[in-house]
């Protein structure tokens, strides 16, 4: 057979790195403030709650699933941990938040990973019973930690090591670790396999529940450390502090290119993807544009940075059905 | 009126329903319904039905449909919306339900069929920050505005407060910008840090309520920059209070929902005992600040 | 053939490159009114990506697509079927939930007002396609309920439906049964009668003997040649295709069997086998052999832990086991090359080498990593071993030909040095080189001691690989036939539940 | 009733298990809720459920082509701001009772627009439907926010709202509306070849592009219809409440897929049907006004309402078994 030389420029395969970088540069032109350090350090830092919750989700989706529970058990972690900080201690409070929301990980796991329902359904199902749960331990009341000053439990939301804030590092740490499980390990491979097609998994002798079970775990820890970044740099929580985020949450990971229909993504590019949209907010803001202009920016950036990212693999721009 | 008057005494005891706007969204709603609850459990003439529209015009529409339904004696409303929820209330009234709207108002076109109106007045809650901003700057300075969930009655109707206000008194204040923070602390945090990028000179902010004054607080805090920085709420909230007294929150503005939702109560049962109620009944939402905050009791919510 | 005669579709230096490969390469090929002309080439040689261009399902960047004497330009299969070019896939293309009359006129759904289906029309003309195909199932049935080679006779009655200038058959009887074979042939030789344009593509030498009046050669997609078939050999067409002749004796080495390494007893699943008992020994390939539907893969997919049997027992060394899951078959050393690669073999968008590796990924470790090493150890010496064609280990599994697919799986369960290896349909698909490759692959694992059963719908093959031959009908063995003493007529009779003196 | 009959009902029951939830929770409400087995609270549930009942009909149509749309909820805002907006054109000044015409017809207009602009977009680009959707869940929430500059429309002409209140003999007129919608949808998707075409492309969309079905066009067509549905229940509920609010519809969409699934539309196209969808958006309705009758607090509402979502698939899961065969998978 006639071997070609792969078509064209490595670059021109990753669609979303391009039209990552193409943004960037039309909005440092717009901006002079865009590009500068404390900008870009203030972006990253935002973005570190929904990013490390878009991780776990990327796992999920690779896998072949949804997850729009997020969003309410994120509201459910903070309060939790917030809750908790100061009937029981931190060094308390963390680990009996980080178990109590693994649990509802589980519960998702169960649900699609043993009982094989449809993930979407289950998800916005929990999303809906998780917030309920959330308002009934509160009560409806928002949580303060009282002594914001004296407590260690603020080094993972407003701390920094050697300059670089907390979140910063977490979500960092985070991204490099979960890509070297996804692109390195067993664990990984198999993830990728059962999203690519369950039925062959099965065939070559993957545990597809247990798999599909332990992605949603994975999904609720990182839950669970967005939550304590996030209780940690506002000092408290109100009930609803995650609602929306489900839908942010999934922007970022379909704007990294993770395919919906799983078996296929990255860990690094759902880091552009979460990223992407944190400039966009910022970027506009420093524009002086009005909010909503943020929503129609945003619409066309995911279907333009998709559409690339299609065309790229597909090898033409435009589909070839007719 | 009439004939929910005679069946109300007929029965001896008197059926209230009550849509809410959003309850848990925030705890004012949830300390609202709380006392709402409470206020009516001590009374024992008082049944009431609780009901929650999560936000959703649509869905308390249908809430109003349900409580005609149900031929309570008298409506409670928080609307979601002052448009749209005017013909509901029309319904209500051609049944001969009488409704009392609470906390934010009606529009104008549905002030014909309502009996009362109870509540804080979000307009006025806007003039007096306005106040309090232009007092504390000395009528000089650059401000920015980080306003509730957009679309929402009571964010639009304070920051209109404001700003018309703040233009009048003090023109020597400029607004450098407004965006959202969605009533969520968070949000409002991650708001002001991009102001904060973008503005090298912030001498005050105005906060749709201390949620997200708090929020924009920390942000000033982390950065560093929160020194002689002015900060005002609405809808005074134990965060804010506490902010006041540490002296890193300039001020306020005091709303009970306890009042609040006592006042809607008692307010509908007066009408239902066929007294002479005006239809705009404000309670009081007075300014608080680092000065006169020993006057007022931290907030329990 | 006159020359005189215009073609009723001619090709002219076609060339379609994908990334990464040179699919066809300037390739020219015609058909001539009433004529049926095979195409021939080893798998991934570019038969099925020649007939997409012709059908209008891919462009071609270079050459030209003459019909009657006019270029044409097809750029949709719609266009395609306007010039009454008709092709029924390789891949079955249906609509599972829909009916088979609704598949039959898919895109043609006959019309009453205001847009409504005419039900009735549609079911009358389906009906009767279906009679002139001999298909004893109804059109209103739904495909999904439907069994593959059903499924592939609503494949063929789409063809019948348009007047048609040229049809293409591509791998039309992979699934079929011989009784069905023969109807095929029948519309073929009535489509010929017609003065329609056959082209007819597959791997069984014998049906393209009986068929065809020309064979053409691909091969790396490259045109080779056309040869008129009356005056050629298999042995010539063969060369052809893969540069060399092929070997299709049995090596007549005494085989040596070893212990019995699995042993079932009286195994029974309600409605699909009943009471079936046999065993394999190491050194061993005992052939099942029987129609579509005997109930051969049911047996398999019970003994790789897919399946719970309702009673009887399976003994793996001699002792009973549990098989409760494919893991903890592949525990046991039992391998399973499934019946279809792309559903059950391979996960599409996977590269060829991590496939290949799945079921043994948590082994190759190093340390927590994955050792890409190991990996690519394991996937040259199966590509080499299997004669793969693949650009590069990097290739989506997805995009292979048919035949290379198939090897990318066996190749997997090859590498799992089983103790029990068991291949369902290995070769369906596969050109005949490759054929005859898996063949004495098979050969030789059982030489090296594995213990193999072979699962085949082909009487060749399961003459040529077994030392054993079970035949099954209907979920129930009826016989069984040392190599020895099979006979085609035995054979034949045992799979048609024909009942013999000798029944075990 | 013979007993061949019950046996097809209680098949049907098991095909359809969201018909039998239906009777369940009528059965249950009827029971322990005071005024619900009542018919003014009959007309209530379905001018309440037009709403999400009336998009769940275009969201069938394209679930079961295999793609989504999750923007229903913002074109809903967009329509019926259009709806109360063009009212008070001056241009309509003059026009009486009847300028409501032209606001309704520019409304369903702009719908049919949004979804041929999505349609539009997933066919040339080939992007999932689901992410197309997303963008512009956000990017049509932000064109109404331009449009209505952050507040609430309301409308001077109260015939308008009046319009919500009419009856059309013994059912209110939106009731009927929506009975007609469904009537007509079933019998598009079941009569006509365009909804055939729309089980084929959503079962295996390689066979479809294969059989000569013109895809693109196809889908846009789906597109539209579930824009001009979303509209329409737009402009219905403008009607009730007179007004068009910038917020209007959030989180609609999720409701509106949960009740198709729940009527057994697979998420994976090429199944469903109406009779179906009828059953979720009526369960969901029963639900929700059911348990405002019987006072059920609000946050435990969320937490029945989302176990009983999953419920029910659990069930559906148990009445139809995949077609693996019976493999262990
Ligand atoms: N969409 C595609 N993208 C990339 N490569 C492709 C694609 N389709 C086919 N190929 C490659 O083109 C070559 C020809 O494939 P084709 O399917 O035409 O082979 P074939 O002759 O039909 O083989 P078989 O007998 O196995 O069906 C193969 O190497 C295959 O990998
Ligand atoms: N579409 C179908 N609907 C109902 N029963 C079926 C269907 N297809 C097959 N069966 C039944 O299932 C059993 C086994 O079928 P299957 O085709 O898997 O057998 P097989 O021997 O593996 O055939 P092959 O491997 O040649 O396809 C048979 O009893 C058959 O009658
Ligand atoms: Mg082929
Ligand atoms: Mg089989």
């Amino acid at each position: 057979m006639t071997r070609l030389k792969a078509g064209g420029p490595a670059i021109a395969k990753q669609g979303i790195l391009v039209a990552f970088i193409v943004f960037m540069i039309v909005f440092s032109l717009m901006s002079d403030r865009f590009l500068s350090a404390d900008n870009m350090m203030s972006v990253f830092r935002q973005s570190a709650i929904i990013g490390v919750m878009a991780l776990g989700v990327t796992i999920v989706v690779i896998g072949g699933n949804l997850d729009l529970s997020v969003g309410s058990m994120l509201s459910f972690a903070t309060v939790l941990v917030v809750d908790l900080h100061d009937k029981i201690g931190p060094e308390l409070a963390i680990p009996v938040m980080v178990l109590a929301t693994l649990c509802l990980g589980a519960v998702n796991g169960f649900l699609i990973g043993v009982l094989r329902l449809n993930s979407l359904i289950v998800t916005l199902g929990m999303l809906s019973v998780i917030q309920g749960l959330v308002l009934i331990y509160s009560g409806g009341q928002n949580v303060d930690i009282a002594d914001q000053r004296g407590t260690w439990f603020a080094i993972f939301g407003r701390g920094a090591v050697f300059g670089i804030a907390t979140p910063i590092i977490i979500f960092g740490a985070l991204a490099l670790l979960f890509h070297v499980i996804m692109s390195m390990t067993a664990f990984g491979r198999r993830v990728y396999a059962v999203g690519g097609n369950p039925t062959a998994s099965v065939f070559s002798g993957i545990p597809r529940s247990q798999v599909v079970f332990t992605t949603y775990l994975i999904s609720a820890l990182c839950v669970a450390i967005a939550a304590i970044i996030l209780g940690s740099r506002v000092m408290g929580s109100q009930n609803t502090v995650g609602q929306g985020y489900e839908l942010q949450v999934l922007a970022a990971v379909i704007l990294g290119g993770t395919s919906l229909l799983g078996g296929a993504g990255s860990i690094l590019k759902t880091v552009l993807g979460v990223l992407m949209l944190a400039f966009i907010q910022n970027g506009l803001i420093l524009m002086g544009q009005p909010y909503y202009t943020q929503w129609l920016v945003t619409w066309v950036v995911i279907i333009v940075a998709v559409w690339l990212d299609v065309a790229a693999k597909r090898g033409r721009l435009f589909s070839p059905i007719a | 009126a009439t004939i929910a008057l005679a069946s109300a005494a007929a029965a001896d005891t008197v059926r209230i329903g009550i849509t809410q706007n959003n309850v848990g969204i925030d705890s004012y709603q949830t300390t609202y319904e709380r006392a709402f609850i409470e206020a009516a459990e001590a009374n024992p003439d008082v049944e009431v039905i609780v009901l929650d529209a999560g936000g959703d015009v649509a869905r308390q529409i249908s809430q109003m449909q349900d409580l005609i339904q149900q031929r309570v004696d008298a409506i409670i409303i928080w609307p979601t919306d002052g448009q749209a929820l005017v013909p509901a209330v029309r319904n209500a009234h051609r049944e001969g339900i009488p409704v009392v709207v609470t906390n934010s108002n009606i529009a104008d076109a549905g002030m014909d069929f309502i009996a009362a109106f109870s509540g804080p007045n979000n307009i006025q809650q806007g003039i007096y920050s306005a106040e309090m901003m232009c007092d504390a700057l000395g009528g000089e300075g650059q401000i920015v505005q980080i306003t509730g969930m957009p679309g929402y009655t009571t964010a639009i109707e304070r920051q209109k407060g404001f700003d018309d206000r703040l233009a009048e008194l003090c023109p020597g204040v400029t607004q450098l910008d407004i965006q959202p923070g969605d009533w969520n602390r968070e949000r409002a945090q991650r708001t002001m840090e991009t102001f904060l990028t973008r503005f090298d000179q912030i001498d005050g902010v105005y906060a749709g309520d201390d949620n997200m004054g708090v929020g924009a607080l920390n942000a000033a805090i982390a950065a560093g920059r929160a020194e002689g920085m002015v900060f005002i709420g609405a809808t005074n909230f134990a965060v804010g209070y506490d902010a006041m007294a540490r002296g890193e929150y300039w001020g306020s503005v005091y709303q009970s929902p306890v009042d609040d939702a006592r006042a809607a109560l008692q307010t509908a049962l007066d009408v239902l005992a066929g007294e002479d109620v005006p239809k705009l009944n404000y309670f009081d939402t007075p300014k608080i600040t680092q000065e006169n905050m020993d006057q007022f009791d931290r907030p329990v919510f | 053939m006159s020359s005189t005669q215009e073609a009723a579709l001619r090709l002219q230096g076609i060339v379609k490159t994908f990334p990464g490969v040179r699919a066809l390469d300037g390739v020219d090929f015609e058909v001539m009114p009433g004529e049926v002309h095979a195409l021939l080439g080893e798998n991934g040689a570019g038969k099925s990506t020649l007939m997409k261009v012709l059908a209008g399902m891919y462009q071609p960047d270079e050459g030209q697509i003459i019909i009657a004497g006019q270029p044409v330009r097809m750029t949709t299969p719609i266009e395609a079927k306007a010039q009454g070019v008709v092709l029924i896939h390789q891949e079955l293309s249906l609509v599972p939930e829909m009916s088979a009359a609704e598949n039959i006129y898919l895109g043609e759904l006959p019309v009453k007002s205001f847009g409504r289906v005419d039900w009735k029309t549609l079911e009358e003309r389906s009906n009767a396609i279906l009679k002139r195909l001999k298909c004893s199932f109804r059109a209103e049935m739904t495909v999904a309920r439907l069994s593959i080679a059903n499924q592939q006779m609503v494949e063929i009655a789409r063809a019948l439906t348009v007047e048609a200038r040229v049809v293409i058959f591509d791998e039309p009887t992979a699934s079929l049964t011989d009784a069905e074979k023969v109807v095929l042939f029948d519309i073929i030789n009535d489509l010929k009668a017609r003065g329609v344009g056959i082209i007819y593509i597959s791997h069984r030498m014998d049906e393209i003997f009986t068929l065809s009046d020309r064979i053409t050669v691909l091969r790396d997609g490259a045109y080779r040649g056309t040869l008129i078939t009356a005056d050629t050999t298999e042995d010539d067409v063969t060369r052809l295709m893969i540069g060399r002749s092929l070997d299709l004796s049995r090596d007549e080495e005494p085989p040596s069997f070893g212990k019995t390494m699995l042993e079932v007893r009286n195994l029974t699943c309600p409605g699909l086998f009943e009471d079936v008992s046999f065993t394999v020994r190491t050194g061993e390939v005992v052939g099942f052999y029987g129609l579509v539907g005997a109930g051969r893969t049911e047996i398999a997919e019970t003994l790789f832990g897919l399946r719970k049997a309702a009673s009887g027992e399976i003994l793996v060394d001699g002792e009973a086991v549990d098989i409760v899951s494919p893991r903890a078959a592949i525990a046991m050393g039992i391998s399973l090359v499934p019946e279809n690669r792309k559903e059950q073999g391979l996960v599409l968008q996977m590269n060829c080498r991590d496939n290949m590796t799945l079921p043994q990924i948590q082994d190759l470790t190093a340390g927590p990593f994955v050792s890409h090493g190991a990996e690519l150890a394991i996937f040259d010496q199966y590509r080499d071993r299997l004669a793969i064609k693949t650009p590069s280990w990097r290739q989506s599994a997805g995009v292979l030909s048919g035949g290379n697919q198939q090897k990318i799986v066996i190749g997997k369960w090859l590498s799992m040095q089983p103790r029990v290896l068991i291949v369902d349909e290995p070769t369906r698909g596969i050109d005949v080189g490759s054929k005859s490759e898996i063949h004495q692959l098979l050969r030789e694992l059982a030489a090296q001691g594995y213990a193999v059963i072979v699962i085949s719908s082909e009487m060749p093959e399961v003459l040529r690989v077994s030392d054993r031959i079970v035949a099954m009908y209907h979920g129930r063995i009826m016989r069984e036939f040392e190599i020895a003493d099979v006979t085609e007529d035995t054979l034949v009779q045992a799979i048609s539940g024909i009942k013999s003196e000798k029944t075990p | 009733m013979s007993r061949l009959n019950d046996i097809s009902v209680l098949r049907w029951l098991m095909r359809n298990p969201i018909w039998g939830f239906v009777l369940l929770i009528f059965v249950f409400f009827s029971l322990s809720a005071d005024n619900f087995f009542d018919y003014r609270n009959f007309q209530n549930i379905l001018v309440q459920t037009s709403t999400i009942g009336i998009i769940a009909l275009g969201m069938t149509l394209v679930m079961i082509n295999g793609n989504i749309d999750l923007s229903v909820g913002a074109t809903l805002a967009l329509a019926a701001a259009f709806a109360v907006d063009v009212q008070s054109w001056a241009a309509f000044a003059t026009w009486g009772n009847w300028q409501i015409l032209p606001a309704v017809c520019i409304a369903l207009l702009v719908g049919i627009l949004m979804g041929a602009i999505n349609g539009f977009i997933v066919w040339k680009t080939g992007v999932d439907a689901f992410i197309v959707t997303l963008g512009a869940m956000l990017g049509i929430r932000g064109l109404v926010f331009v449009y209505t500059g952050e507040s609430s429309f309301f409308a001077t002409n109260f015939a308008y709202s009046d319009f919500s209140a009419l009856s059309l003999g013994p059912l209110p007129v939106l009731a009927v509306i929506f009975l007609l919608c469904v009537m007509v949808v079933h019998w598009l998707l079941s009569r006509t070849v365009h909804g055939r075409n729309t089980y084929a492309v959503g079962g295996n969309r390689e066979a479809a592009v294969n059989a000569g079905i013109r895809v693109g066009p196809h889908m846009i067509l789906n597109f539209m219809i579930i824009g001009f549905l979303a509209a329409l229940s737009g402009v219905l509920l403008s009607t009730q409440m007179g007004a068009a609010t910038p917020n209007l519809g959030r989180d609609y969409e999720l409701w509106v897929i949960t009740a198709v699934v729940l009527g057994g539309t697979k998420l994976t196209g090429g199944k469903g049907d109406i009779i179906g969808t009828f059953g979720g958006v009526l369960a969901i309705g029963i639900m929700r006004n059911g348990m405002n009758l019987m006072q059920v607090p609000a946050f435990y509402v969320l937490v029945i309402i989302g176990a009983i979502l999953i419920a029910v698939l659990f069930l559906d899961k148990r009445f139809n078994t995949s077609n693996d065969g019976g493999l262990r998978l």
